[in-house]
């Protein structure tokens, strides 16, 4: 049994590399950023479209859009008891464009860099102002001001860790410096991770304490959650998920994430880079098959781009497994009697699950599919050297705008086997043509309800032809014991918050 | 010669084995008194099996039975184990062929005495200690108390079955089998612990089992010899007659021997009779 | 035939070193028979297994049939020595049957019609060729060192070096083995040299033998002076003692 | 011809067999297998080993008759996922609708390559490691046991990770690793053997005859060292097995759709509850046969290696 | 005299060992670094991924890569790797962004206490019981012995340990769950040795070291288990080798009890083997229980090289892979020493 203060969750948390929010980027760290950190403003978890500060009291946007000013709520503090400042912030953002670590794209997309951050970043009194090189489309900007990258940190504290000019980044990386509901008090890695009520706080957690512990198997997940050993299970199959339902000790919560799952056709095979051929492979996937069975309750079908509750997303299916229709395309293409074709595959238990029946469903249209099971930074290797011919996986969103996604499935600069950047796209050795020019203007847009359709347009020109195909989008589920309440699942993986979880 | 201390009648050795029953002792009788009693006969007639079915040590798929098998009165084939084993070691001992084996190899000499005494005497260890220096002392030991400490594996051959006669006759026994005691033995060697045997036989009055292939040898150590064949004895008689041994399996046993001071060639062979075996 | 002069034999080097045989000469005529007599470890196997090939010559030099041998030991030595082992039950091969162990040295000398020579040697030790294809398992004590002397004579060697080749035998198979071999050396015109602890064996093979101790020779005597009884050492008088059985003080031994 | 006449003299061709004196180099080689047979056979333990082993192999030859379904493509993945066992699907069926029957019944290919590819790769390196550095000794002898022992000390499940993780998963690629980390122990038992071998008489006499090493090594050595070989490899199937079951646990062994036994339980232990026939099915195959592997090792052991059986 | 002579023997026999185990180790090391290494170079994953993520822009991902030193030709980042390897400088971890060397030395104690509780079962039960198998041979406790053992060889280990979990877990509620220790106990002591047991035992907490116990029980008796069914068959093979020597016999011949005979004369020869086989099974539980450890979430070094290496964490692979092949030559040494302690006939 759990202590009534402590909420425990059990969850595979072994992918966490650093607890810096300038280095950020994976899932479960981003989840206890998004419990331990403020940021500057934060959207709400029901509607995406509300954003609204949370260091910030409010902000104005200068007329040629390219400045923003931030005003910090006075009387703010950090965990350790120091305040909360405009300094505090202003370093915060410039140390995530100095540091340079893989979020800092975020905000290097506005022209910040390492040379100009401390003349465009500034604070003054309780302002922070933040100059863009472009006038960027303030949605945008404000999306981008609500990820991991942009959370306040507490100057003083790391400053006093720093080493070498690395602006305490060594530290940082295992400690904590925050303002949020929680504090972080201890991580091991691949064992736990504890959060404890920060007394700071203006809103005191119903909670001491929250526990992370990294559970690999699911089917210990599931015995400890039934015992009462930990008060939730994240990780849980859909069969353990239905077994669980009839306990009446459990409940099971769920919310749609931003995660994307798709096949990526790689363009240089010459195969899949007849239009017909990427059309009749849409038609080949058993997408409500495979979201009601093997991806219950952690997918739905979902085929555009965009995720369901971004700005633009369109939320209708057009392709449903039609073999009749395929094997007319695949005729028009000349492969009448299919061909083979490779596709490497994560061996997770879903993406194999998913990998096989897509497997069988090829299969009656000719197309004989051939798994190459890796584990994930292997297939990713070979991914990001273009050497598949079909790659399984799942795209998150980095931030709440819709020129994340944009920007990789519908955008590609260089397709030169040397380009620097590797968006999705290029990945799959796809030149999306018009697109890229489309989906830089897209940024630009002031007007949000031109920008949608700007974003519509894309994705369906991705759907009609683009070598991705997008089957589902992830939900995430948590099983939690009857007692626990208040727990938020937010609409992306920084969003889940145990702020307000409480015990009864 | 009064009350023979060990009397076998028609003792048999069985083994069950899974390709059938093989007798290797069969219907073996004999009397033991004070005295020296040799047993020869070529490998495998059964010589060490009648030794060790007296002992009661014969090995697992093995089965005894016997008419009679008494020593001292005591009924060996129903007496309890506990009772056995008061007689092992205590007044029934053995030698056997080869200290290199028989010797327990990580256990110095002295151990393996004090633990013989004292599995049969109440002996406080110092008093244990003394008895076997005392021990390795009537058996000639140049230095007891080095040997004492000493692992079997460094002590000549010699050496180490005079350690094993040391440790069988701690406890005075009343009578001793020796199983080809000094075949892994030099010649040399082997009458010097020849002598120490027959001195101690002679000094405690114990009884003798001597069992050995070399007819030579036996007839010239022992009163009495037991010749075995196919697992029973073809003949029964005093060492001192034995040129005139009438059974012609003992009699082609010494003549095909080479010998010294005639030279006969080519040597007599042995025949074998298959009715021997019957 | 063969000549040793100055043999000497170390095995190992600083605290395991063993001098097994320290300068031992002696000359053995063709179709002569020479015996090596001493006490176990007294450096008479090592003797044979120098000449051989096996045991490294670490001083002094051997020759065969006039010729000093050279390491390795080239075909054509095989071909002119060869041993006999004292345990039969070690020196077959137990996964070979009696025609493969027999027809090995005549593949690697490259001779031909195998089948005709293993069956005449066979015959040549006694045994019928209906033990052609036994196993070891499948043959007596003295059925294998029967066939280890067909092996070793089915090169045709000149010199026969014996290792003991019958202390691991019953007194009656002995026999049979010491009549074998005394009818193949006349037969055949062969070499002996004969290694043995029992002096009554060797007289009984040997005109002349040498007497060893502790790897050194004692000294170098003829049969027909141990029947009667001279020695000129001591420690050859002993063996001769403890061969005549055991004596009790003052009592003769029974046989003689 | 009729049976007849055999019939009546069972003894006849016992007797033939068991022959002191075989007329041929065939009755003697079948007279000692055949001994090795009626004392391995006296065993009934031992020849239910040998029974399930042939039965994996009859399954493994027959398996298109054999399975009812194919072990690939699944059925209705609405109606016909995680079904338990019934007349229709004796095993149940899987996650993606598969027949679990049709799977195991395939899955025994995928087990008898595992098996006989590692025992034709590592026996051979093991052997001839271990009888080289025991024949020649010397430097050889040091150089060779000590990359043996560098083998040796690598964790061995790591050693087969990081090969698989090299080569690419995959089941042939898995079998090279655990071949790769498996031979060390057959090489010091060979090199054990063949130091006890080494200075017999009968290798004494054949160098006398002027035999070459090679020949030595390959024609009286290695011989005498297959046995106990044999029967420790053997007893290692089942180890075996287990560690391709293991890689294919951890997703490195055989590539789905492929059925595997190892990556069966794999997928299985996600169901381990609710639908235990998913892992179990393949689970008890593995043990069957890794028991009948065991089984028949051990009787080997007491028919060719009566040192051990003592 | 002689005994003096026995201890410079000892001596200069310690002397000579330890020279000859310093060079077995670096040796071997050497070889387990290089072949690590190379393996670490030719595996087709991308170290600098692990540490930027999948979405870094090209620069950091370029900055890292220099930073990781793969820039350098091959010949020379091992000359590196070995280097600092020498001086215990395994690099950090990128998973955990520690020091490789604190890393192992946080999950060491975790599989330590695991295996050798499991060995401790394994011996315990394991060689009494193969004594008992080899002296009743063909008994119905030999049958039970060579059963233990089959199974014991033939059953995933992975499945017995879930079944375990949910029959004495789940069900019937005799132990605690995965993990080794409740969370309301993590905080009641200081880490110190890092093995739970005992650290909770030293500063006195009890209910936590009950707790450590019930948590430990079940994964020890699994690793116990395989363990025993191992030694167990081991012992009674050589038991009934020790069984049938003749000094047994002579022990039997001095009339002493079948007891006796068996536990102190034949049990005491046989061990001298045994050591060796109690060694490497030890060895092989600590380096072999990956699965034991992913299936109760215990946190040790097996799952932690496991999963090092899926995530192309060289240096934390190689970190781990000498430790515990370091391990293992020590074990290897200190059977060694124990066989020349138990059998006098090695102690030249
Ligand atoms: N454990 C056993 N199982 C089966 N047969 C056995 C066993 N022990 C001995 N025998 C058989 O019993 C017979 C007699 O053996 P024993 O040891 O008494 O011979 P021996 O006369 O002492 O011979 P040796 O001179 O070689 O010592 C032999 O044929 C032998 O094969
Ligand atoms: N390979 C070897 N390495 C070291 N020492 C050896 C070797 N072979 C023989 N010796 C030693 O050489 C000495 C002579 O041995 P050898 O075998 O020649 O004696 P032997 O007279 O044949 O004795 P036995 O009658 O026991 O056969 C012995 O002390 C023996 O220990
Ligand atoms: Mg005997
Ligand atoms: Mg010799």
């Amino acid at each position: 049994a759990t202590p009534p203060d402590t909420l425990v969750q059990a969850w595979t948390i072994d992918d966490i590399i650093s607890l810096d929010p300038a280095e950020i980027f994976e899932f479960t760290a981003s989840e206890i950023a998004g419990n331990t950190y403020e940021r500057l403003i934060n959207y709400d978890y029901k509607d995406v479209s509300k954003i609204y500060g949370e260091v910030a009291e409010s902000w104005t946007v200068s007329p040629d859009g390219k400045t923003f000013t931030f005003k910090i709520r006075p009387n703010k503090k950090f965990a350790s008891g120091n305040p909360l400042t405009a300094e505090d912030v202003a370093f915060s953002l410039q140390r995530a464009v100095l540091l340079d670590k893989s979020p800092a794209f975020i905000l290097g997309q506005f022209g910040l860099t390492k040379d100009n951050v401390k003349d465009k970043i500034k604070a003054s009194g309780n302002d922070v102002t933040v100059e863009l090189d472009k006038a960027y489309a303030p949605t945008f900007v404000l999306y981008c001001m609500t990820s991991t990258v942009a959370s306040v940190v507490d100057k003083k504290l790391v400053m006093q860790n720093e080493k070498d000019g690395d602006l305490g980044y060594g530290w940082l990386k295992t400690h904590y410096a925050g303002s949020g509901p929680f504090s972080i008090r201890d991580w091991k890695a691949n064992e736990v991770v504890v959060l404890e009520r920060n007394p700071h706080f203006e809103k005191k957690t119903p909670l001491a304490r929250v526990i992370y512990r990294h559970i690999k198997e699911t089917a210990t997940q599931r015995l400890l959650l039934e015992k009462g050993d930990v008060d939730v299970a994240r990780n849980l199959n859909p069969e353990e998920l239905k077994a669980l339902s009839t306990n009446t000790d459990i409940k099971v919560a769920s919310g749609p994430k931003g995660g994307v799952w798709y096949l990526g056709l790689n363009q240089k095979n010459p195969n899949l880079a007849k239009p017909e051929v990427r059309q009749a492979l849409k038609y080949l996937v058993d997408y409500s098959a495979i979201a009601d069975t093997i991806m219950k309750n952690q997918a739905e079908v979902h085929q555009a781009f965009l995720p369901k509750g971004f700005l633009g997303a369109i939320n209708e299916n057009q392709y449903k497994l039609d073999v009749a229709k395929a094997k007319e395309l695949l005729a028009k293409a000349g492969l009448k009697d299919g061909f083979t074709v490779t596709m490497d595959t994560r061996s997770t238990a879903d993406t194999t699950g998913m990998a096989q029946a897509i497997q069988q469903t090829f299969a009656q249209a000719g197309v004989k599919l051939e798994i190459i099971p890796g584990d994930g930074k292997q297939t990713l290797t070979k991914y990001r050297a273009r050497q598949h011919d079909i790659y399984i996986g799942r795209w998150g969103p980095d931030y709440q705008d819709p020129n994340t996604n944009a920007d990789t499935f519908a955008a590609n600069d260089d397709n030169s086997d040397g380009a620097k950047a590797k968006p999705l796209a290029w990945r799959n050795a796809w030149d999306p043509g018009p697109l890229t020019t489309q989906t830089r203007a897209a940024v630009l847009e002031k007007d949000a309800e031109k920008r949608a359709a700007m974003y519509k347009d894309l994705q369906q020109a991705v759907l009609d032809n683009g070598p991705f195909v997008i089957m589902l989008q992830e939900i995430e589920v948590m099983a939690s014991r009857k007692n626990v309440d208040g727990i938020v699942i937010g609409p992306s993986f920084d969003t889940n918050s145990v702020a307000q979880a409480k015990k009864n | 010669m009064t009350k023979p201390l060990l009397e076998v009648e028609d003792l048999r050795v069985r083994f069950h084995l899974r390709t059938g029953i093989v007798e290797a002792v069969r219907g073996v009788s004999f009397q033991l008194g004070h005295e020296r009693l040799g047993i020869v006969g070529e490998s495998g007639s059964g010589k060490s099996q009648t030794g060790r079915a007296i002992l009661g040590l014969t090995p697992p798929p093995g089965e005894v039975v016997a008419k009679r098998l008494t020593f001292d009165g005591i009924d060996l084939l129903t007496a309890s184990k506990r009772t056995l084993r008061t007689l092992r070691g205590g007044r029934i001992s053995m030698v056997m062929q080869d200290p290199k084996y028989s010797l327990n190899p990580v256990m110095t000499i002295g151990e393996q005495i004090i633990e013989a005494y004292q599995a049969h005497r109440k002996a406080s260890r110092g008093e244990a200690r003394d008895k076997t220096l005392a021990m390795l002392e009537a058996v000639k030991m140049r230095d007891p108390s080095r040997v004492f400490s000493l692992y079997p594996h460094e002590v000549s051959g010699g050496m180490g079955q005079r350690a094993m006669i040391a440790m069988m006759l701690v406890t005075d026994p009343d009578m001793l089998i020796a199983d080809e005691p000094t075949s892994a033995l030099d010649v040399t060697v082997q009458m010097e612990v020849l002598r120490i045997l027959d001195e101690l036989v002679a000094e405690r009055g114990m009884g003798l089992i001597f069992i050995s292939h070399d007819l030579k040898l036996v007839s010239s150590f022992c009163d009495r010899v037991l010749v075995m064949y196919a697992g029973h004895v073809v003949e029964e008689l005093e060492a001192r007659h034995l040129r005139e041994a009438k059974h012609p399996y003992t009699q082609g046993l010494m003549n095909c021997l080479p010998k010294l001071k005639d030279d006969i060639r080519p040597l007599p062979t042995l025949n074998r009779d298959p009715a021997w075996a019957l | 035939m063969l000549d040793i002069q100055n043999l000497s034999v170390v095995f190992g080097t600083g605290r395991l070193r063993v001098d097994a045989v320290k300068d031992v000469s002696f000359h053995v005529e063709p179709g002569a028979s020479f015996g090596l007599v001493g006490e176990s470890g007294s450096g008479k196997s090592t003797v044979l297994r120098a000449v051989c090939g096996l045991a490294p010559i670490s001083g002094g030099r051997v020759m065969v049939n006039g010729q000093a041998v050279k390491s390795p030991r080239d075909k054509s030595f095989y071909r002119t020595a060869q041993m006999v082992f004292q345990d039969p039950y070690a020196s077959l091969h137990p996964r070979h049957t009696v025609d493969r162990t027999l027809s090995e040295p005549l593949a690697i000398h490259g001779e031909k019609n195998a089948e005709a020579r293993i069956l005449e040697a066979l015959r040549e030790v006694g045994l019928g060729p209906s033990f052609r294809f036994r196993y070891p398992h499948q043959l007596s004590g003295g059925q294998r060192q029967r066939i280890a002397i067909a092996r070793a004579l089915i090169l045709r060697p000149k010199i026969l070096l014996l290792d003991e080749p019958t202390s691991a035998l019953d007194a009656s198979v002995q026999a049979e083995v010491l009549n074998l071999l005394d009818e193949l050396r006349v037969r055949l015109g062969l070499t002996y040299v004969l290694v043995s602890h029992d002096l009554a064996v060797v007289a009984h093979l040997c005109d002349r033998l040498l007497v060893m101790r502790q790897g050194e020779a004692v000294e170098e005597t003829t049969a027909a002076a141990l029947r009667s009884g001279q020695a000129a050492n001591e420690y050859t008088r002993a063996l001769i003692q403890a061969s005549q059985g055991f004596a009790r003080d003052g009592v003769e031994p029974v046989l003689v | 011809m009729t049976g007849a006449p055999l019939v009546q003299q069972p003894s006849g061709a016992r007797a033939w067999l068991l022959s002191p004196e075989p007329a041929s180099r065939w009755q003697a080689r079948l007279g000692r297998f055949y001994l090795g047979w009626r004392a391995f056979s006296k065993n009934p333990l031992a020849v239910l080993g040998l029974g399930v082993v042939l039965l994996l192999i009859l399954v493994a030859i027959f398996a298109d008759l054999i399975a009812p379904y194919s072990p690939i493509i699944g059925g209705n993945l609405r109606t016909e996922r995680l079904l338990p066992p019934s007349a229709a699907h004796w095993f149940g069926t899987d996650d993606l609708a598969r027949d679990i029957f049709s799977r195991v019944v395939y899955g025994s290919r995928t087990t008898l390559w595992v098996v006989m590819l590692v025992a034709i790769i590592a026996t051979p390196i093991g052997l001839a490691m271990g009888t080289v550095a025991g024949y020649l000794g010397g430097w050889v002898d040091t150089v060779l046991m000590r990359i043996t022992d560098i083998f040796l000390a690598f964790p061995r499940l790591i050693l087969a990770l990081a090969f698989v993780a090299a080569l690419g998963p995959g089941i042939d690629n898995a079998i090279i690793a655990i071949a790769i980390t498996s031979w060390p122990p057959y090489a010091r038992i060979a090199r054990a053997e063949t130091l006890t071998i080494r200075n017999s008489d009968f290798i004494a006499a054949v160098k006398l005859q002027g035999a070459s090493t090679p020949r030595i090594i390959l024609g009286h050595v290695v011989p005498l060292c297959l046995s106990s070989l044999i029967v420790r490899v053997t007893l290692d199937m089942a180890g075996i097995i287990l560690t391709a079951a293991g890689l294919g646990f951890l997703g490195l062994g055989a590539q789905p759709p492929m059925p595997e036994w190892g990556a069966m339980v794999a997928t299985g232990r996600n169901y381990l509850i609710d639908q235990w026939w998913v892992a179990a099915m393949p689970g008890a195959a593995i043990f069957v046969v890794s028991l009948g592997f065991n089984l028949l090792g051990d009787g080997l052991r007491d028919v060719l290696d009566p040192k051990a059986a003592k | 005299m002689i005994r003096g002579g026995g201890h410079a023997g000892a001596l200069r026999f310690l002397l000579t060992k330890t020279v000859k185990f310093i060079l077995v180790l670096a040796t071997t090391l050497l070889g387990l670094i290089a072949v690590t290494f190379f393996i670490g170079r030719v595996v087709p994953i991308d170290p600098v991924l692990a540490i930027v993520g999948d979405r870094a822009p090209p620069h950091v991902y370029e900055r890292a890569r220099q930073e990781l030193g793969l820039d350098r030709p091959l010949a020379e980042q091992f000359v590196i790797y070995v280097k600092k390897a020498v001086t215990g400088d395994f690099g950090n971890s990128v998973l955990t962004t520690n020091p490789v060397m604190t890393d192992i030395m946080n999950t060491f104690p975790a599989t330590l206490e695991l295996a050798t509780l499991g060995t401790l079962i394994g011996v315990f039960v394991g060689v009494p019981l193969g004594v008992l198998a080899a002296v009743r041979r063909g008994s119905w406790i030999d049958q039970l012995v060579r059963l233990l053992g089959l199974v014991g060889y033939s059953v995933p280990i992975f499945w017995l340990g879930l079944m375990g979990l949910l029959l004495f877990y789940a069900k019937l509620g005799w132990v605690e769950g995965p993990g080794r220790l409740d969370v309301t106990y993590s905080y009641l002591y200081t880490p110190v040795t890092g093995v739970v047991l005992i650290d909770t035992l030293m500063q006195g907490q009890m209910d936590a070291f009950w707790n450590a116990v019930s948590h430990v029980a079940l994964p020890a008796c699994l690793l116990g288990y395989f363990s025993l069914a191992y030694i167990s068959r081991m012992t009674r093979s050589f038991m009934l080798n020790e069984l049938a020597q003749e000094y047994v016999i002579a022990a039997r011949v001095k009339g002493l009890s079948e007891i006796r005979v068996i536990w102190r004369h034949a049990l005491r020869n046989a061990a001298v083997p045994l050591v060796t086989v109690i060694a490497l099974s030890y060895a092989n539980l600590l380096e072999g229980s990956v699965l034991t450890e992913t299936v109760f979430a215990w946190p040790g070094l097996g799952q932690y090289i496991t999963n090092s290496l899926q995530n192309a964490d060289m240096n934390a692979v190689l970190g781990g892979t000498l430790i515990i092949g370091t391990v293992f030559v020590l074990l290897n040494l200190l059977s060694d020493l124990l066989y020349h302690l138990l059998d006098p006939r090695t102690r030249r």
